[in-house]
């Protein structure tokens, strides 16, 4: 620790921290422009000058660091007059477009200049204009409002990992740009929006809809993908307008992937706001009454064993959990969430977790990665992982991983069946020696093929053997997809004593075993069309998606951003949507739609209210109600060396980044995503 | 002037049954109001215009409207006619009706000496007749009247006045004397 | 036609015998016994007025004037005893004055 | 009947008639006194008053009529209905009745009675009630304090409007108004008995609620006073009735001490003006001071006005009456008259 | 004697006499009133009368919808939906502005950067129904282009001190 004098104020700050951290610790604001914590210090902006006694000029305090004894001012009529002259240069070629500007309202420049712009110009020449550049379907760009910062370059290199941007020419001619025409691929490219600190990068879907001072903010979660990263939404006039992560050091930091960010226009496109009932063929808007009662009639004419319930990618936890309950109600046993057919084994919460903790990334060294695409199936916690190795202290190990992880690995190989292969075991142990903090990441990807239950039991014995699971750390790891499998899991809603896997149910519809099937927001259980014929479909969801046109009966529920409903990320963290925006027409909670069966039929469900509901689901399973209790559990491994695995390709992988989900699906951002970077990426790789 | 008496004495009878009858007081007044007004036209039929005016002023003018103010101000509410005033009401009518046939017929074998045309009465007004009389046979008398008036004056307004605390009261004298130099004093402040 | 003298006794006769009336009846207000009073007064003066007319001499109508200064001054302290009274009593009824000390 | 025998119906219709010729032109009077007012009014305060209905707006109070008149009657539901609508009558009917002595000029008057100044005074004494009807009957409490304001003020005022009228009386020595114009052939009172005039137009002020004595209608306080329940036809009556006894005062202060229908000055070419128009003259002068007054001067404080009535009025009134008591005694003044 | 001074001037009503002469001066002064519908007051080139949208000379709205004026107005009385024109620029869907909540206070006018929106000089919009004083956009880019002439002149006349 070392001493420095703030404004006649002694603080203590760490070594090697700068003059800036060393002033914010004084509580001192400095003003900055392309200073960013979680970016690399580039000191080009000079708004952050400040002045250090013995220096003769003023000092940019992002980049100088703090030394013993130091005493700096931030108050001193030099120092102003230092930020006033960099603020001049600043604003001589940024154009005074904030009334047009998005960015208007929330400019760190807007900001910035109420304080130590000046009022009038006395630049006289011609200001300096800058060419558009495609950034792609997601950001706008004008770049004449670009003051040079680099945090996009910055950020684009660092975190995101895909080197798209730089900077051309010098002085006056410098732009900054993509090095390839044709827009940024990186599934973390709308942070650009959030680092720019003008307005030359801005939202395209967004644009000129609202501006910042008229929004509503609401706290909630991301839903896209499994990691559960913090998010405000921003609802203006009861529409939301956009969607910006919110800072969570433990989970997403402050970023948060496009598909999180710009996939709320689906909520508006395709909702089901009515219950409908086929009839004749056709599906004819009716009530809830009618339909429920069409339900109930079917289950009383069905034997329990001949229905079968699905959960899908977006179910909340109380759904499942009032699910979970009604079918126990009336003897229904074939439920599962696992609706990608994965084997995932449901007994015991550390097979399914994400036991080490996202936040633990930052300390791993050893790293091997089983059968999962991080950079897809969650992207926030892939640029964690690149954060890591780009310390140097990270070494990476995988199997059957995609190539374009955004940091260098060592590939054993795509075949999944070497894993049972005692070489690559070996290998496997000799990887993890002297590893302080080994880490395996066994993806649900490779959970969801034919041998999914021996991949678990493989790698659980692998990581019992490389001594990953030690005291006050679990490096075994199962990285999940959707949002609703930790929750899902976690109250059971899985096949019980006897019960029909979803495997299993998908065999038996096969095999017309199945007359009554739910599916609870499952549009991506992987069914064969020509299986469902013959079988009574009651689809509970809130978009018309996949299998909305071969139901039965639609119930119309509300999605995420309309409710407030607990949802479980990869490490099992409790935490809460929250009501932004209302119903539409008649829909309601998913389970509401249970408790409604419920009270018609066996009445085994007493709560009425959401507040009951939690009560009794915390009650019953108290491990929700903690914030991360992955490593607090105690976990047995059986031994087994026999297992042998079948050659398997990786053909798992998530394609589509931008629509994994029914929401995303019916988003019209994420469709032009599709169209404008994953076809063209394709077309680039066909021809090369 | 039969007519108009006829006309003056049946409002005059009617409305002063009216005034002992009526529930509301208020009513009561007026109907004494009315009473006063309709005599007061007998009297100009009974060839005293001046009296009838006197009648009117002093009466109706000022006495009816003290009779109305005090009822109005005392709010009494329109009441029922008690059962002890029942029991008076045989034995009153009774009074009255023996009075009144009594007067009656005592009355009606009037035997008066005219002496409508005597000589002085025409040739002077009313007024005139009056005042000479007054003013001479009648002085003392007139005078003695005047006390009378003045000490139920005073003593009306004794009765009456109440001394209340607390009421700010106006000196206009002081008020309009007021100058600059008794309202303003100028103090020299030093500098501390 | 001519207004005979019996017309007058006759009116002053009825208006007497109804204020006589007024105060057997009305015993809830004095009030009311105050205007019965006047009433009385008026009919002695008719008497007066038309005594006077009829005998040629003006001493009916100086007594009517008397009476009338005298009715006006009883009125004055009538009343003026009338609202003490409520002051004090919250009431003007005949029963309610039942007390010597007031 | 033997009553209605030809020559009484002859005499009644002539009656009828004097009866009209007074009525109709004194509520024209009252139309364009409204009308006068609001002019002088304007003019005082720089405006220019009525100017849209008719040539110079003089038709403003014709249409001001037909609005009044074709507006819906409001009657109070606990209000004394009956004595709600009979106030404005008796106001109305009494501010006619007392025109009937008012020597327009000489010989011109519908009867010339003996006690007519007594008779002004008993009538004008008597429009008190219409307005204490209105204010009890309205069952309100801002017109009740509105009726009872008026009625004290008027009582008040009316003592020293006698005392006034007693002093001119002792000049003139008869109670008859044509007498008394007469009897001021020489010098109109207004000269000698100028305070007297003084006293008699303020009091004459309170006595029809004018500005500045207008407290019952204080509309900042009691909303309008005593009319406050009131609309439409019944509430022309008050308006009219008061106008016009706004007139009747006026003329009654020209009797008193303008000399009525006599010209200033007894020469050949004043003579030649008929009288009627030397009264109407006064009478205009007299009612232009009304407006000027309620255009000058804010409205009293109730206790200022009752002060004023009592404490200053009455004791100089009385003072005066003595002292022109004794004047016309020591010089030997005094009239005689004999019929 | 102050006293008796006081006493005799109040006495005699010198005040009362004095102020009625002064008003009867002032009857013979000119009147000042203004006869309204036949003639009418100058207003000043600041007058803040009915809002109009106005255009730029070759037809383009002026309106950027940075929404200024809804954020600045405390009535609330301005409602403003904007998006992205085909061409790129920044214009606005709907542009309300309820006339009787507005209380022309001017705000909305200081606020715009591009002189879009502006009080001119017309007080005379008086209408029969509440809704007619909604306005639309359609109804205030119709004010612009009536009152246009005198809009131009107005901030004209009053460049120098803005």
């Amino acid at each position: 620790m070392i001493k420095v004098k703030v404004n006649n104020k002694v603080v203590e700050v760490p070594e090697g921290a700068t003059v800036m951290q060393a002033c914010e610790a004084a509580g001192e604001e400095i003003p900055r422009f392309c200073y960013h914590e979680k970016l690399s210090i580039a000191g080009n902006c000079r708004m952050c000058l400040v002045d250090i006694e013995k220096s003769p000029k003023p000092v940019a305090s992002c980049a100088m660091p703090a030394a013993n004894e130091m005493v700096i001012k931030t108050n001193t009529k030099k120092v102003e007059k230092a930020r006033k002259g960099v603020m001049e240069f600043l604003l001589i070629n940024h154009p005074l477009d904030c009334p047009i500007c998005d960015q208007g309202g929330e400019c760190d420049l807007q900001d910035q200049s109420l304080y130590f712009g000046k009022s009038t110009s006395r630049y006289q020449d011609s200001k300096r204009a800058v060419n558009e550049k495609n950034f792609g379907p997601l950001i706008k760009t004008v770049m004449t409002r670009c003051i040079h910062c680099t945090r996009c370059v910055r950020f684009m290199d660092e975190i995101a990992g895909t080197h798209e941007l730089g900077a051309i020419n010098r002085g006056e001619g410098m732009e900054i740009t993509s090095a390839i025409e044709g827009g940024i691929t990186s599934e973390l490219s709308g942070n650009i929006i959030d680092l720019c600190p003008v307005g030359a990068l801005t939202s395209k879907p967004y644009a000129f809809t609202a501006r910042s001072w008229e929004l509503n903010h609401f706290d909630s979660i991301d839903v896209s993908d499994a990691v559960g990263s913090n998010i405000r939404i921003d609802e203006f006039n009861g529409e939301i307008k956009r969607i910006l992560p919110r800072e969570n050091e433990e989970i997403n930091q402050e970023w948060l992937s496009d598909k999180a960010r710009f996939f709320y226009d689906g909520l508006k496109n395709q909702r089901l706001d009515k219950p409908f009932v086929k009839k004749n063929n056709k599906l004819v808007s009716s009530d809830w009454n009618k339909a429920l009662d069409t339900i109930i009639k079917k289950i009383n004419d069905n034997s329990p064993s001949e229905m079968a319930a699905i959960s899908g990618a977006l179910t909340d936890t109380e759904t499942m959990y009032t699910a979970k309950e009604f079918f126990k109600g009336i003897n229904v046993k074939n439920i599962d969430c696992r609706f990608n057919l994965s084997q995932v084994p449901f007994s015991n919460p550390n097979d399914w977790l994400f036991n080490s903790g996202i936040e633990n990334i930052d300390v791993i060294d050893k790293l091997l990665i089983i059968g999962c695409d991080p950079r897809r199936e969650a992207a926030v916690l892939n640029s964690r992982i690149r954060q890591r190795w780009l310390t140097g202290s990270l070494d990476i190990l995988t199997i059957s991983t995609p190539e374009d992880l955004t940091y260098k690995f060592n590939s054993l190989g795509n075949d999944i069946s070497i894993l049972s292969d005692l070489n690559t075991q070996i290998k496997i142990k000799s990887f993890f020696n002297n590893a302080n903090f080994p880490m395996i990441i066994l993806g649900d990807s490779i959970l969801s093929t034919l041998q999914g239950d021996k991949i678990h039991k493989i790698v659980k014995n692998i990581s019992k053997e490389a001594n990953l699971i030690r005291k006050n750390w679990n490096g075994f790891n199962v990285l999940n997809k959707y949002a609703s499998r930790v929750g899902g899991l976690s109250v059971g809603f899985v096949p019980s004593e006897g019960g029909l896997s979803s495997v299993e149910i998908k065999k038996a519809l096969k095999r017309k075993k199945i007359k009554v099937l739910f599916l609870i927001e499952a549009d991506d259980f992987l069914l064969n069309n020509n299986d469902l014929e013959d079988v009574f479909i009651v689809y509970i969801g809130h978009h018309g998606d996949r299998f909305a046109g071969n139901s039965d009966v639609i119930l119309p529920t509300s999605a995420f951003t309309e409710k407030k409903s607990l949802y479980l990320n990869i490490e099992g963290r409790a935490q809460f949507t929250k009501i932004v925006t209302s119903k539409p027409g008649v829909a309601v909670d998913s389970w509401k739609v249970f408790k409604a069966l419920d009270q018609k039929l066996s009445s085994v469900i007493k709560y009425n209210t959401h507040e009951g509901l939690l009560k009794q689901m915390f009650n019953d399973y108290p491990l929700l109600r903690s914030q991360n209790n992955a490593q607090k559990l105690k976990w047995e491994v059986e031994k087994n060396n026999k297992i042998k695995l079948a050659s398997e390709i990786n053909d798992f992988l998530v394609k589509n980044f931008y629509q994994t989900c029914c929401i995303s699906r019916s988003s019209e951002n994420m469709a032009n995503c599709v169209r404008e970077i994953l076809e063209i990426k394709k077309v680039n790789n066909g021809s090369t | 002037m039969n007519v108009f008496f006829i006309l003056f004495s049946s409002i005059t009878v009617l409305s002063s049954v009216a005034v002992i009858s009526s529930r509301n007081p208020v009513h009561s007044v007026f109907f004494l109001i009315l009473a006063f007004v309709n005599s007061a036209g007998i009297f100009v039929l009974a060839g005293a215009e001046f009296l009838a005016m006197i009648l009117l002023i002093v009466y109706v003018g000022a006495v009816a409207v003290l009779f109305l103010f005090v009822v109005m101000m005392l709010n009494i509410g329109v009441d029922e006619i008690k059962v002890q005033a029942k029991k008076y009401m045989f034995s009153g009518f009774l009074v009255a009706l023996i009075l009144l046939l009594e007067l009656i017929f005592s009355f009606s074998n009037l035997d008066v000496i005219y002496q409508t045309s005597n000589s002085n009465f025409n040739k002077l007004s009313n007024t005139h007749e009056i005042g000479k009389v007054l003013y001479t046979e009648y002085f003392l008398p007139f005078q003695i009247a005047g006390c009378i008036l003045l000490v139920a004056m005073l003593g009306a307004i004794i009765l009456t006045l109440r001394k209340r605390e607390g009421v700010l009261r106006q000196n206009i004298t002081e008020q309009v004397s007021r100058e600059k130099k008794d309202s303003i004093e100028i103090i020299k402040v030093g500098k501390e | 036609m001519q207004l005979e003298p019996s017309y007058f006794t006759i009116l002053s006769a009825i208006l007497f015998c109804t204020g006589l009336l007024g105060i057997f009846l009305n015993r809830r207000s004095i009030i009311i016994i105050l205007m019965s009073i006047e009433i009385l007064l008026l009919s002695v003066n008719i008497n007066l007025v038309a005594f006077s007319n009829f005998h040629g001499n003006l001493q009916g109508q100086i007594f009517t004037m008397f009476v009338l200064t005298v009715a006006a001054a009883e009125a004055a302290i009538g009343l003026a005893i009338i609202v003490i009274f409520f002051r004090n009593r919250g009431s003007i009824e005949v029963e309610d004055a039942e007390q010597l000390k007031g | 009947m033997e009553v209605l025998n030809l020559e009484n119906l002859k005499y009644l219709f002539i009656l009828a008639l004097y009866v009209l010729a007074i009525i109709g032109p004194l509520l024209v009077a009252v139309a364009f006194l409204t009308y006068l007012e609001r002019k002088v009014i304007a003019l005082v305060q720089y405006r220019k008053g009525p100017n849209v209905v008719g040539f110079f707006g003089l038709l403003q109070p014709f249409a001001d009529g037909v609005k009044l008149f074709s507006k819906e009657t409001i009657i109070p539901a606990s209000s004394s209905k009956l004595i709600f609508v009979l106030a404005p009558m008796i106001s109305f009917s009494l501010s006619l009745i007392a025109w009937s002595v008012i020597p327009v000029s000489e010989n011109l008057v519908l009867s010339n009675i003996n006690v007519g100044i007594l008779y002004l005074f008993a009538v004008s004494s008597l429009s008190i009630y219409g307005i204490i009807m209105a204010g009890w009957a309205s069952n309100s409490k801002y017109a009740f304090l509105g009726a009872l304001r008026s009625a004290a003020q008027m009582v008040s005022y009316e003592v020293s409007i006698g005392f006034v009228i007693v002093t001119v009386l002792l000049c003139v020595g008869s109670l008859n108004l044509s007498n008394i114009v007469l009897a001021q052939k020489g010098c109109w009172y207004v000269f000698p008995l100028f305070p007297m005039f003084v006293v008699f137009v303020i009091s004459a002020l309170a006595e029809t609620n004018r500005a500045p004595f207008d407290l019952p209608e204080d509309e900042s306080a009691l909303v309008a006073g005593y009319f406050t329940e009131y609309s439409s036809m019944l509430f022309a009556m008050f308006f009219l009735g008061e106008y016009s006894a706004m007139i009747l005062m006026s003329s009654l202060g020209t009797i008193l001490f303008l000399g009525g229908w006599l010209p200033p000055f007894d020469n050949e070419l004043f003579n030649v003006i008929p009288g009627f128009i030397w009264f109407f003259l006064k009478v205009g002068l007299l009612l232009f001071i009304f407006l000027w007054v309620r255009a000058t001067l804010p409205r009293f404080r109730y206790d200022q006005l009752m002060r004023l009535g009592w404490k200053v009025f009455l004791p100089l009134s009385l003072l005066w009456v003595v002292l022109t008591a004794t004047f016309l005694i020591f010089f030997d003044l005094l009239p005689n008259y004999e019929s | 004697m102050k006293k008796i001074y006081l006493v005799l001037k109040s006495l005699f009503l010198i005040d009362i006499a004095k102020g009625l002469y002064l008003t009867f001066l002032r009857m013979f002064s000119p009147s000042v009133t203004i006869n309204y519908p036949y003639e009418k007051g100058k207003i000043s080139p600041r007058f803040r009368g009915e809002h109009a949208l106005r255009r730029y000379p070759n037809g383009e709205e002026r309106c950027i919808a940075c929404k200024l004026c809804e954020a600045i107005c405390p009535a609330l009385a301005i409602t403003i939906d904007a998006e992205e024109r085909e061409d790129g620029s920044r214009r606005t869907t709907k542009y309300d502005i309820d006339m009787t909540k507005c209380i022309y206070c001017g705000l909305c006018q200081e606020a715009c950067p591009v002189d879009a929106i502006v009080q001119g000089p017309n007080y005379e919009f008086a209408t029969e129904t509440h809704e007619e004083l909604i306005y639309n956009k359609q109804k205030l880019l119709d004010n612009g282009e009536r009152w246009e002439d005198a809009l131009h002149k107005n901030i004209n006349s009053d460049i120098e001190y803005r």
